[in-house]
């Protein structure tokens, strides 16, 4: 029946339905139990209303039976709620390695994605339908908050790192994004619109953007107007350590730890070198913190990752 | 103990009810305190942890003899704090006055050289926010150690300087002959105080000084 | 217990402290090997602690209602810790090591006079 | 006892008169007035606050109020709710004063520092008027860091010392009720003779000592680091605004048992007298109490599945959370089965007690909704989290202190309120109350998140219901205000024990004498055995049966 309005959200992702799944079963059970505390508390109260004012009721103090089932019953509920929220949640924050990356900065009071072929767009993330998208969000200002309830998906962005979140659109239409963590005063107008398109349509409008130099292209010009190339040369007498195919390996540091060279790795890297220093190498490279912006980083780091591709890439000792 | 005793509060039934009332009441004081240092502890590990290096280099700035002789002079306060809880319940009341007055006078010791100490820090430059300038790697995390350094320390100097409030009264009050076997509670309980307050520098001083020292 | 006997123990605490203050200074400027400065420093600590609480404090000859309570305290600051380091621990990118994710921003000019 | 001869015996109202007797008082039952006319007065600032709120969202676009002020209003009423009305409400007012008569006492362990604690809590909130006056803050009463400590340009300072000063008051109060259990309890008051209404304030007087002080630091930092520009939760100097939000949880999340625990204190009285029946398993709620109180410490986690926190750490929190509904569900069982051949009269205090254990019910079962990871991913931040938390605190916490309010009124006044009128402000609360948040769960799973002051108009529907309760709901709570403030000139006079119940609070006079008691009573018998006693209703002044 058409209300006018909606009362529940669409199912527009490959997790929307599982969510809305586990949600049935709560509320099917809570209205069971809703339903038998109120029921009970109204039979009771009519059942046993004071006839006669100096009526004395039974002497009932307790029974363990009883207290031992609604421990028992609610304790094997919530667990059973808990192990299958928990999988669910899993999935959720573990993003498939086929994911198509799609890297989102949030500044006061706006969203800016940017595609790895380059095209950027503000307030608006076109989408293929049908592909695992995984998206990599930061933050320029406050903690904002991803969130597409068509989706079923949300995840804070913090300044100062990134965060991941993926999800796989199975219906096309425009579908609404909010911010929902409070970040000030236009808090509720950074909003914005998933446009989830055919994978054709996809590829026409992505080309649409004339000229338009694609993420790694951009991040190799930066890398060479900021001067990452004369320390990191790939040769051996570099000052700088190698970086071709660096991304997703084991980086052993200078203190013996090792650590895995991610965004995080990286962009933690360029904004402060002196944190992990690569074993081998002195800590001279300066802190590019200022002299590149979010999306400057995020083109630096496509163009690093674009490196491990190359089959061809220069030899590696 | 007689029930007309002349401290006896009316909502009490006798003294000893009135006395573990009161330790009761300032040991739950003392936990409060104990969550409210927690606080400033953990935010303080959580950060060692992230940037160990940078906080060693920080911390080697402190001079790790000003920090042991304070940590001494407290500990020397400690014990006479005690002799003057001791002498209050045998009733002694010169010796109650003499042990006050010299907690008194290792306490002001030792916020005398808490406070050459900030002197020095704001020599080096280091206090954040006042033109912060440290040079051994990021200053932004530098800052937040001395952040921490200067809150704990400052929280602790504070109740340091409460704590010596309390002495000075205690002491106006030892020499007019208030206090006697049957009643020296606020003696004990200053005491308990005093002796918490050390308590936090005894964890203060390792985990702030003696940071990467080798 | 008499008055001698109680203050014997004081000064004998006393003495204690003052040793075990000057150990966890000497020892710092061995290098242990990473955990094990902090975790003997720490240890130090706690028995310095021990010792305030059990004989300045007079814990050790009072009502058990005294351990309830500061049990209680130490219990919930031990919850606070361990929770809030069980995080930082597995954050973000598993078995990169403890507070991978934590984020490690650079110095910025915010800090005023800060020489990048 | 007519009239006049309540007007001649002395009580601790007639005891002494004007400004003095009633500012520099340290007897528990006055300052417990004190603190009731402060708090209404909270209550009322924080409801105006929600009004305009409701008001203001009447429409999709944000008309009524620009955004700025909006978010000044919405944090308005949080922290007022908060921290000035939920937290102290049930404690320092019937807490501060029932306990000492329920244990046999003659007043709190400490009444000068209970008279400080009221003093604590008046310049804490006159601090946080003032800074709603200066300009109000507009960071949400959770202060996430770094737009609380960098970006706002709002009199956060000031509204952060407001809370500092009052978090002393909720310590102090917690310090005093439970040396007072421990040590102040009557001859023959065994632990498990206390009320549990006693139980359920010493579970909360635990979370007082060792949650107020974290949060009071975690706010410290806050103001630091306004004031120095220091970088403690700064992202870029190397901060983690996520470690604010773990020192804030840790007690914020306790900060909510010590809303509704009092609240199931006042529920565990009520449902035994009006059915004069022994409680249902009466260790059982007592340890329920305990554990709400202990487990409590351990699930802050569930308020920050998406902000960072790494996923197994929120998987603990998860299984965590679940086991702390656990001992909300036994209390609600056992009240349940306590009515099971009772003899029931529905007066008014006991309908604000059924609807407490409906609506808690509803409030309870959605907390499990949230404590489910995947769940929580979607509807954090949304209107379906300000239901769940508004059924536990207006729907449990509000309905309990007014329900407690009625049913200790003839105690602290000497003088019984109108039971028709009572009884209809309670079914308007209740009806009010579900038509304003019940349409909130619909509009959460939609999607429509928290703190907006403009939102899409496919919502407006849900929100127009929403405004519509709140009118109804804003007008059941007029109705107590205007007969209780009539009823203490014109109520009928009531004695000594007019529901007869069972406590030691009503085995003596109403008002009660400033010690009490004559003498110390001596407890020989259970809590609730309305089976055996037959407890006059009315006792000549000065002779006390032994209960």
């Amino acid at each position: 029946m058409n209300l006018g309005f909606p009362l529940f959200p669409d199912q527009a992702s490959t997790m929307a339905p599982r969510v809305d799944a586990l949600y049935f079963v709560l509320i099917g059970v809570s209205v069971f139990f809703a339903l038998l505390i109120s029921i009970a508390i109204v039979v009771f109260a009519f059942r046993y209303r004071r006839r006669a004012d100096n009526e004395r009721p039974p002497e009932i103090t307790g029974d363990l039976r009883l207290e031992i089932l609604w421990t028992v019953i609610p304790l094997g509920f919530t667990l059973i709620m808990f192990a299958w929220g928990a999988i669910l949640y899993f999935d959720t924050y573990s993003p498939p390695p086929n994911a198509l990356e799609i890297h989102v900065v949030a500044k006061q009071w706006m969203w800016k994605a940017q595609h790895p072929e380059g095209r950027s767009e503000i307030d608006e993330l076109h989408v293929p339908l049908g592909r695992p998208i995984k998206l990599l969000l930061t933050s320029q200002d406050v903690i904002h908050d991803f969130f597409v309830p068509a989706f079923r998906i949300k995840t804070d962005v913090v300044p100062g790192r990134y965060m991941t979140v993926w999800f796989e659109a199975t219906k096309a239409g425009a579908f609404r994004l909010f911010c929902a963590e409070y970040c000030g005063t236009l808090h509720s107008g950074m909003l914005g619109r998933i446009v989830v398109m055919q994978p054709r349509d996809y590829q026409n409008w992505l080309g649409g953007q004339a000229g338009g130099m694609t993420l790694a292209a951009a991040g190799a010009r930066l890398f060479q107007s900021l001067g990452c190339v004369a320390c990191h040369t790939e040769k051996d007498s570099a000052r700088g350590p190698s970086l071709a195919g660096l991304f997703g390996k084991q980086v052993r540091l200078q203190d013996g730890k090792t650590n895995t060279a991610d965004e995080n790795y990286l962009r933690e890297s360029i904004i402060n070198p002196q944190a992990k220093i690569v074993a081998g190498y002195q800590p001279i490279m300066p802190t590019f913190k200022g002299l590149v912006g979010e999306e400057g980083i995020l083109q630096i780091i496509a163009y690093l990752k674009s490196l491990d591709r190359q089959e061809g890439g220069p030899a590696r000792k | 103990m007689s029930k007309s005793h002349p401290r006896l509060l009316h909502h009490f039934d006798d003294p000893e009810q009135q006395l573990e009332a009161s330790q009761s009441g300032m040991w739950l004081f003392l936990v409060t305190e104990i969550m409210f240092f927690g606080g400033m502890f953990i935010g303080y590990t959580v950060y060692r942890e992230a940037y160990f290096e940078v906080f060693a280099h920080a911390s080697n700035h402190l001079s790790v003899w000003l920090g042991g002789i304070n940590t001494a002079v407290l500990i020397c306060s400690s014990l006479s704090m005690a002799m003057a809880v001791h002498s209050a319940h045998q009733g002694q009341r010169r010796k109650i006055v003499f042990y006050l007055l010299l907690t008194m006078v290792l306490g002001t010791a030792f916020l005398g050289i808490k406070f050459t100490e900030y002197y020095h820090k704001y020599g080096e430059n280091l206090i954040p926010g006042l033109d912060f300038a440290f040079k051994e790697g990021n200053a932004g995390q530098a800052a937040i150690f001395y952040s921490f350094y200067f809150g704990m320390t400052g929280l602790h100097a504070l109740h340091m300087i409460i704590g010596l409030g309390l002495l000075s009264f205690l002491a106006v009050q030892a020499a007019r002959g208030r206090f006697s076997p049957l009643y020296s509670t606020p003696v004990e309980m200053t005491g308990l105080y005093w002796h918490f307050v050390d308590i936090v520098w005894i964890f203060l001083f390792p985990l702030l000084y003696l940071v990467g020292r080798h | 217990m008499n008055a001698e006997k109680m203050i014997r123990n004081y000064v004998m605490v006393f003495v204690a402290l003052l040793v075990l203050t000057a150990t966890t200074t000497a020892v710092a400027f061995v290098d242990l090997g990473a955990p094990w400065n902090t975790t003997l420093a720490l240890g130090i600590a706690v028995v310095k602690a021990s010792l305030v609480v059990l004989f300045f404090m007079h814990a050790l000859y009072s009502r058990p209602l005294t351990w309830v309570f500061l049990g209680a305290g130490i219990l919930c600051l031990i919850i606070l810790f361990t929770f809030t380091l069980a995080d930082y621990a597995t954050r973000d990118n598993v078995g990169a090591g403890p507070l991978a994710g934590a984020p490690a921003a650079g110095a910025s000019a915010r800090t005023s006079g800060t020489t990048p | 006892m007519s009239e006049a001869a309540m007007e001649r015996r002395l009580h601790y109202l007639n005891v002494s008169y004007g400004v003095k007797s009633w500012l520099f008082t340290t007897d528990h039952k006055r300052i417990a007035w004190l603190y009731l006319l402060s708090i209404t007065f909270f209550f009322f600032i924080g409801g105006l606050a929600a009004t305009l709120l409701r008001l203001e969202l009447l429409t999709p676009q944000g008309d009524l109020v620009q955004a700025e002020t909006y978010n000044k209003l919405f944090t308005m009423h949080g922290v007022m709710m908060v921290f000035f009305f939920l937290i102290p409400s049930i404690p320092a007012v019937l807490g501060n004063f029932l306990i000492p008569m329920m244990i046999g006492a003659r007043d709190l362990a400490f009444p000068r520092l209970n008279l400080l604690s009221w003093y604590l809590y008046m310049s804490g909130g006159l601090l946080t008027i003032g800074a709603a006056v200066a300009g109000g803050v507009d960071t949400g009463w959770t202060f996430y860091t770094p737009y609380s400590s960098i970006y706002s340009n709002s009199h956060v300072v000031l509204t952060v010392c407001g809370i500092f000063i009052n978090g002393f008051s909720s310590i102090l109060t917690g310090l005093n009720f439970i040396v007072t259990v421990h040590k102040m309890r009557a001859p023959g008051m065994t632990w498990f003779r206390l009320p549990l209404f006693v139980w359920s304030h010493y579970a909360t007087s635990i979370i007082f000592i060792l949650g107020t002080p974290v949060v009071a630091i975690a706010l410290a930092l806050v103001a630091l680091e306004r004031i120095f520009r220091l970088g403690i939760f700064d992202p870029a100097l190397g901060g983690d605004p996520i470690l604010f939000q773990h020192l804030f949880w840790f007690y914020s999340h306790p900060a909510v048992y010590i809303m509704i625990l009092p609240g199931m204190g006042v529920v565990s009285e009520v449902i035994a007298c009006f059915s004069r029946k022994r409680i249902f398993g009466y260790s059982f709620v007592a340890f329920a109490s305990l554990g709400i109180a202990v487990l409590g410490f351990l699930v802050w986690g569930h308020h920050m599945f998406v902000s960072g926190q790494s996923i197994y750490a929120g998987m603990i929190f998860s299984l965590l959370s679940m086991l702390v509904a656990i001992p909300s569900a036994i209390k609600v069982f056992n009240w349940t089965a306590t009515l099971y051949k009772g003899s029931i009269s529905l007066d008014a205090p006991m309908l604000y007690a059924l609807g407490f254990i409906g609506l808690f019910t509803i409030g309870g079962l959605t907390g499990i909704f949230l404590a489910t990871l995947a769940i929580d991913i979607h509807v954090h931040d949304t209107y379906f989290i300000v239901a769940h938390f508004h059924y536990i605190m207006v729907g449990g916490a509000v309905m309990a202190y007014l329900g407690g309010i009625h049913f200790w009124w003839p105690k602290m006044t000497g003088r019984l309120y109108p039971e028709g009128w009572a009884r209809l402000a309670a079914v308007t609360i209740f009806l009010g109350f579900n038509l304003t948040f019940f349409p909130q769960f619909v509009l959460g799973y939609l999607g429509m998140p928290r703190r907006y002051h403009a939102y899409p108009p496919e919502f407006q529907v849900l929100n127009v219901m929403s405004t519509a309760g709140a009118s109804i709901l804003a007008l059941g709570y007029l109705l107590p205000l205007i007969y209780l403030i009539w009823s203490l000139r014109y109520g009928r006079v009531a004695g000594m024990n007019p529901w007869r119940a069972t406590g030691l609070e009503w085995q003596t006079p109403s008002p009660p004498p400033t010690d009490n008691f004559e003498k110390t009573p001596i407890v020989t018998r259970e809590p609730y055995d309305y089976a055996r006693a037959e407890p006059q209703s009315e006792y000549a002044p000065g002779e006390v049966e032994h209960v």
